[in-house]
């Protein structure tokens, strides 16, 4: 294991206090209990909207702390989700008086830390919302399993949520479209080489030369299946196929395309997987309305790709389209 | 020993030493069905419960399992930490303010500690989770005690059930956790969080063994 | 070498296609040969910016193209400088009347064939002038040997000239401020793994677990000597003794601190590298004043990192906050 | 052969084939040295001469070398683009519009190709780049000429020279183009394109010296 860092256990503060450094005019980081806020936190009268999972995924979450996204983002240990007595008081510098909505990815961790810290930041009279972001296909959906997990549509529901937080939507509104976002969006990943956690030392799998993990999550778990590699347009249907069955697109439907690195992919390989995406989603009629192509949710240094496909209507788009001003996402301002 | 308030800071002490001994193994188990972090968190939860303890002893075994639950919730992180939390938090309010645990008390406790950690988790028996570790526990603990064990026996018999307990998840095919979403591929590898329960019963087992 | 793509011979096509449907309100790619302007090419009286070079490093230059950056990108193969038959009808189709900037990296390849078009377009009867860059001094300078590199300076003469141009100076302005921005830059890199060339099929050099190469280029040359790993911050400060060394900066000094990842390093690293950068610069009294951390001038998939440092004038500051709008770099607007 | 319009051909050809042999071994030497990518530029910018060559035949060899001139500079890139580009160039002009090459044509288009190349890189002898390949090629060739050699006598004595001096840049420390970053790193190698020159001198001569 070959890094950048200078000790697997202050990775996360480290990475965090560089960070906060660079975009001093955007965020002020919270040391101990870790969390990061918007620099003009709390906004009086705006829904606060918090997210955190554990570390590893950048730019997610913290990178998109800003205007017209997150208020909060909490940062777990690498892969290891955030606890309570850092997502609580997060949860408590954001709140203006409109409540504050926690974007939860649907991980057993995430889930109960989160849940704690929401009955716990109620019980200190901060009105609190959850949305579970659950749009991976590679799981199955079953009420006997831990569901699916939160992927790539956690920054499409960040982004559209946190606009409607900014233009005034109340807690429940924005609480509503943030699950309208999460149940019109499927997501599924790819990994030609596994990520190695810091503390571990180790790669989380093994793949040889020849082989791929199709499905895989964000944490370097396993997927769904593994394969012979294959081109970039074989791997790319072969991710779309469920992504477009679950999600029941047809003739007619306008999408928001969403190719995103894994973090060891290079930008030039994203855009010819984005290519083919569009070639199969244009002969099934449906029409790319917005587009979204980099590393926004990564697995560290994995080298892949998912893809997400967000079914749009006309106030998605118009809430995507608003300003954006955070470290990782940033128009119209 | 008597399970004491000394007893229970043994105990946990003990889980700090034990679970740092095992961190490569539990991580292993956690690479290979799940994402490779458990025995690094369980490293660092335990760690800073022995920091707490240094400030200053408890004045019971509920103290000090409330002191743990706390310390774990905000340092552990992922699944583990809100369920060991929960476990321990249940443990300590099925105790009171006894100062010394009996048979019945220490079933309590783990009986209360168990289904903490179903209450927060939903996951059954057979789902491959550290459920799979505590139900068999509370179960030999209960015999053991009903056939008048003393208390550390009947930690023993609980310690003994949960590895076992453990060890019996290596076929299962994982229904809930991070392991659920390998599907069938998850069957052929031990449950991380549930060896990590039955090396933390275990624990408690030996330090109540133990002669003072 | 796994990656997603489907034929060596068609990865810089491909991916140009899958970048300019992603970015068809910014860009229009001319298929052959080969370049990509802005939309709104040409701009009436305005000075025309063109840059190019081997593909591979993507953002760069296409990622740059748009509203106050570039006019024109030319990608060549992938580590292979463009044709004079496409920097040619690249130049003549963003000359706006005030003449053409070539901006060149200081590549004995780039240079031939910019040299070469520049000749051309001239005698077809557009003004050009070049500016060439020269930032990287992990390469010894001297009238004996092919100069310096040109590396992540690129990224900020790019933007600023850009700027410049977009404001309405004159070519020689533009060319004049390029070169400020050139002569008052410096950048060194490092490389913890090797990048693969498509077509060539095995990484282009070979790093054991425990080496890393101090001084690489952004083609996968080998650098300026082979080390045992180190950690990030004894990294940074190896990184930055030459460059302040050589920029001579100094007490008082006002910089823009560039930590730019090679393709395969997380963000989180990124700013790990950031934060100590930060700190070497404040115990010698230089202030950052900017700052850029993220993938922009990259070598494929390579881990590593490269840090670039510009000492600022008021007017760089002024340029490098005005409006740019282009698919890697955007803010303002 | 006699050196008409038809055998320039034929070399060309033979480049585009000897050098699609030599692809791997090119690309070897430049990633030892370089961006691992001459072999591909040279196999793609002869594979595009062919092409052109396909079209239709050339009056004379000028015009043959004009073609591959014009082609190679807008289809191989890099370095050795522009560098071949500009010997085939004004060896080509040096020729006028001879029908045959005679052994003094020979010399002179040689001669142009080499300083071609050096006026485009400034390389010297010695700075390990192709000219030294073209610089001991030439002066074989000259020597050749004035012993009374024929034209493919003439292009065989250059070929040898050009091997000669390619395998003779193997010690040097580079001082033009990529390898010179790598300062005395560079000493150990043969330069690359001092090897594709000597493979497309030699396949000059293996062509002039076919019987038809
Ligand atoms: N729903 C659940 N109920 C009970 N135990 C669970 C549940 N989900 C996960 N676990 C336990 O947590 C363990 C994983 O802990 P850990 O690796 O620390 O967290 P994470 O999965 O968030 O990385 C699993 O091995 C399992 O025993
Ligand atoms: N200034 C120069 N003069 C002469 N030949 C040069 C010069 N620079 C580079 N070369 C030749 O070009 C070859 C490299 O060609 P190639 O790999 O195709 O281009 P690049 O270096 O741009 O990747 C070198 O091996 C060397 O022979
Ligand atoms: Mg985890
Ligand atoms: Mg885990
Ligand atoms: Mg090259
Ligand atoms: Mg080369």
């Amino acid at each position: 294991m070959k890094k950048l860092i200078n000790d697997p256990q202050s990775v996360v503060t480290e990475s965090v206090e560089g960070f906060g450094a660079a975009h001093a005019d955007l965020v002020e980081v919270h040391p101990d209990p870790l969390f990061i806020t918007r620099k003009d936190a709390p906004v009086q009268g705006k829904v606060g909207l918090v997210s955190g999972g554990g570390s590893g995924h950048e730019p997610l979450h913290a990178g998109f702390v800003g205007r017209g996204m997150l208020d909060a983002a909490v940062p777990g240990a690498v892969f290891t989700s955030p606890t309570p007595d850092q997502i609580i008081p997060a949860t408590l510098a954001v709140d203006g008086g409109a409540g504050v909505l926690h974007i939860v990815k649907n991980y057993t961790g995430d889930v109960l830390n989160f849940e704690t810290a929401a009955e716990m930041a109620q019980a200190e009279g901060v009105e609190v919302r959850s949305v579970l972001i659950n749009d991976d296909v590679a799981v199955e959906d079953s009420l006997y399993t831990a569901g699916r997990r939160g992927v790539g549509g956690t920054v499409l529901v960040e982004r559209i949520a946190g606009a409607a937080a900014e233009r005034g939507d109340s807690l429940d509104a924005v609480a509503a479209i943030a699950q309208r976002v999460n149940d019109n969006v499927r997501s599924m990943g790819v990994a030609l080489s596994a990520c190695t956690v810091p503390h571990a030392g180790v790669p989380s799998f093994e793949l040889t030369e020849q082989e791929i993990e199709i499905g895989i999550g964000i944490h370097g778990e396993p997927g769904r299946h593994r394969i012979a590699m294959e081109n970039a347009d074989g791997i790319t249907d072969r991710l779309l196929e469920p992504i477009l069955g679950d999600l029941k697109a047809s003739n007619g439907d306008r999408v928001l395309l969403f190719v995103n690195g894994m973090g060891g992919t290079p930008a030039s390989e994203l855009y010819i997987v984005y290519r083919r995406a569009r070639q199969v989603l244009a002969e099934q009629g449906v029409s790319v309305e917005r587009s979204l192509v980099g590393n926004y949710i990564t697995a560290l240094e994995m080298q892949g790709a998912s893809i997400s496909v967000l079914k749009l209507d006309d106030e998605m788009v118009e809430l995507w389209d608003t300003p954006v001003w955070t470290p990782a996402l940033r128009w119209g301002v | 020993m008597v399970l004491t308030a000394q007893w229970a800071e043994a105990w946990i002490r003990e889980c700090s030493r034990v679970l740092t001994e095992n961190r490569t193994a539990l991580m292993e188990l956690d690479r290979a069905i799940g994402d490779a972090d458990h025995g690094e968190n369980m490293q660092r939860g335990f760690a800073a419960v022995v920091g707490k303890l240094d400030g200053g002893s408890q004045e019971n075994p509920a103290a000090v399992f409330k002191l743990t639950a706390m310390t774990l919730m905000s340092t552990v992180g992922g699944a583990a930490g809100p369920l060991y939390g929960t476990a321990f938090l249940r443990g300590a309010t099925a105790l009171g303010d006894a100062a010394e645990l009996d048979p019945a008390a220490v079933v309590a406790f783990l009986t209360a500690a168990r289904d903490g950690v179903v209450a927060r988790g939903k996951a059954e028996p057979g789902d491959k989770t550290m459920v799979d570790a505590w139900t068999p526990a509370v179960e030999a603990a209960e015999t053991a005690q009903s056939a008048g064990a003393t208390s550390p026996e009947v930690l023993n018999a609980a310690a003994n059930a949960a590895q076992a307990g453990a060890t019996a998840t290596e076929p299962l095919i994982a229904r809930k956790g991070r392991a659920s979403y390998l599907g069938e591929r998850s069957a052929g590898h031990r449950d991380p969080g549930a060896q990590s329960s039955a090396l933390i019963l275990q624990a408690a087992a030996d330090t109540a063994g133990q002669q003072l």
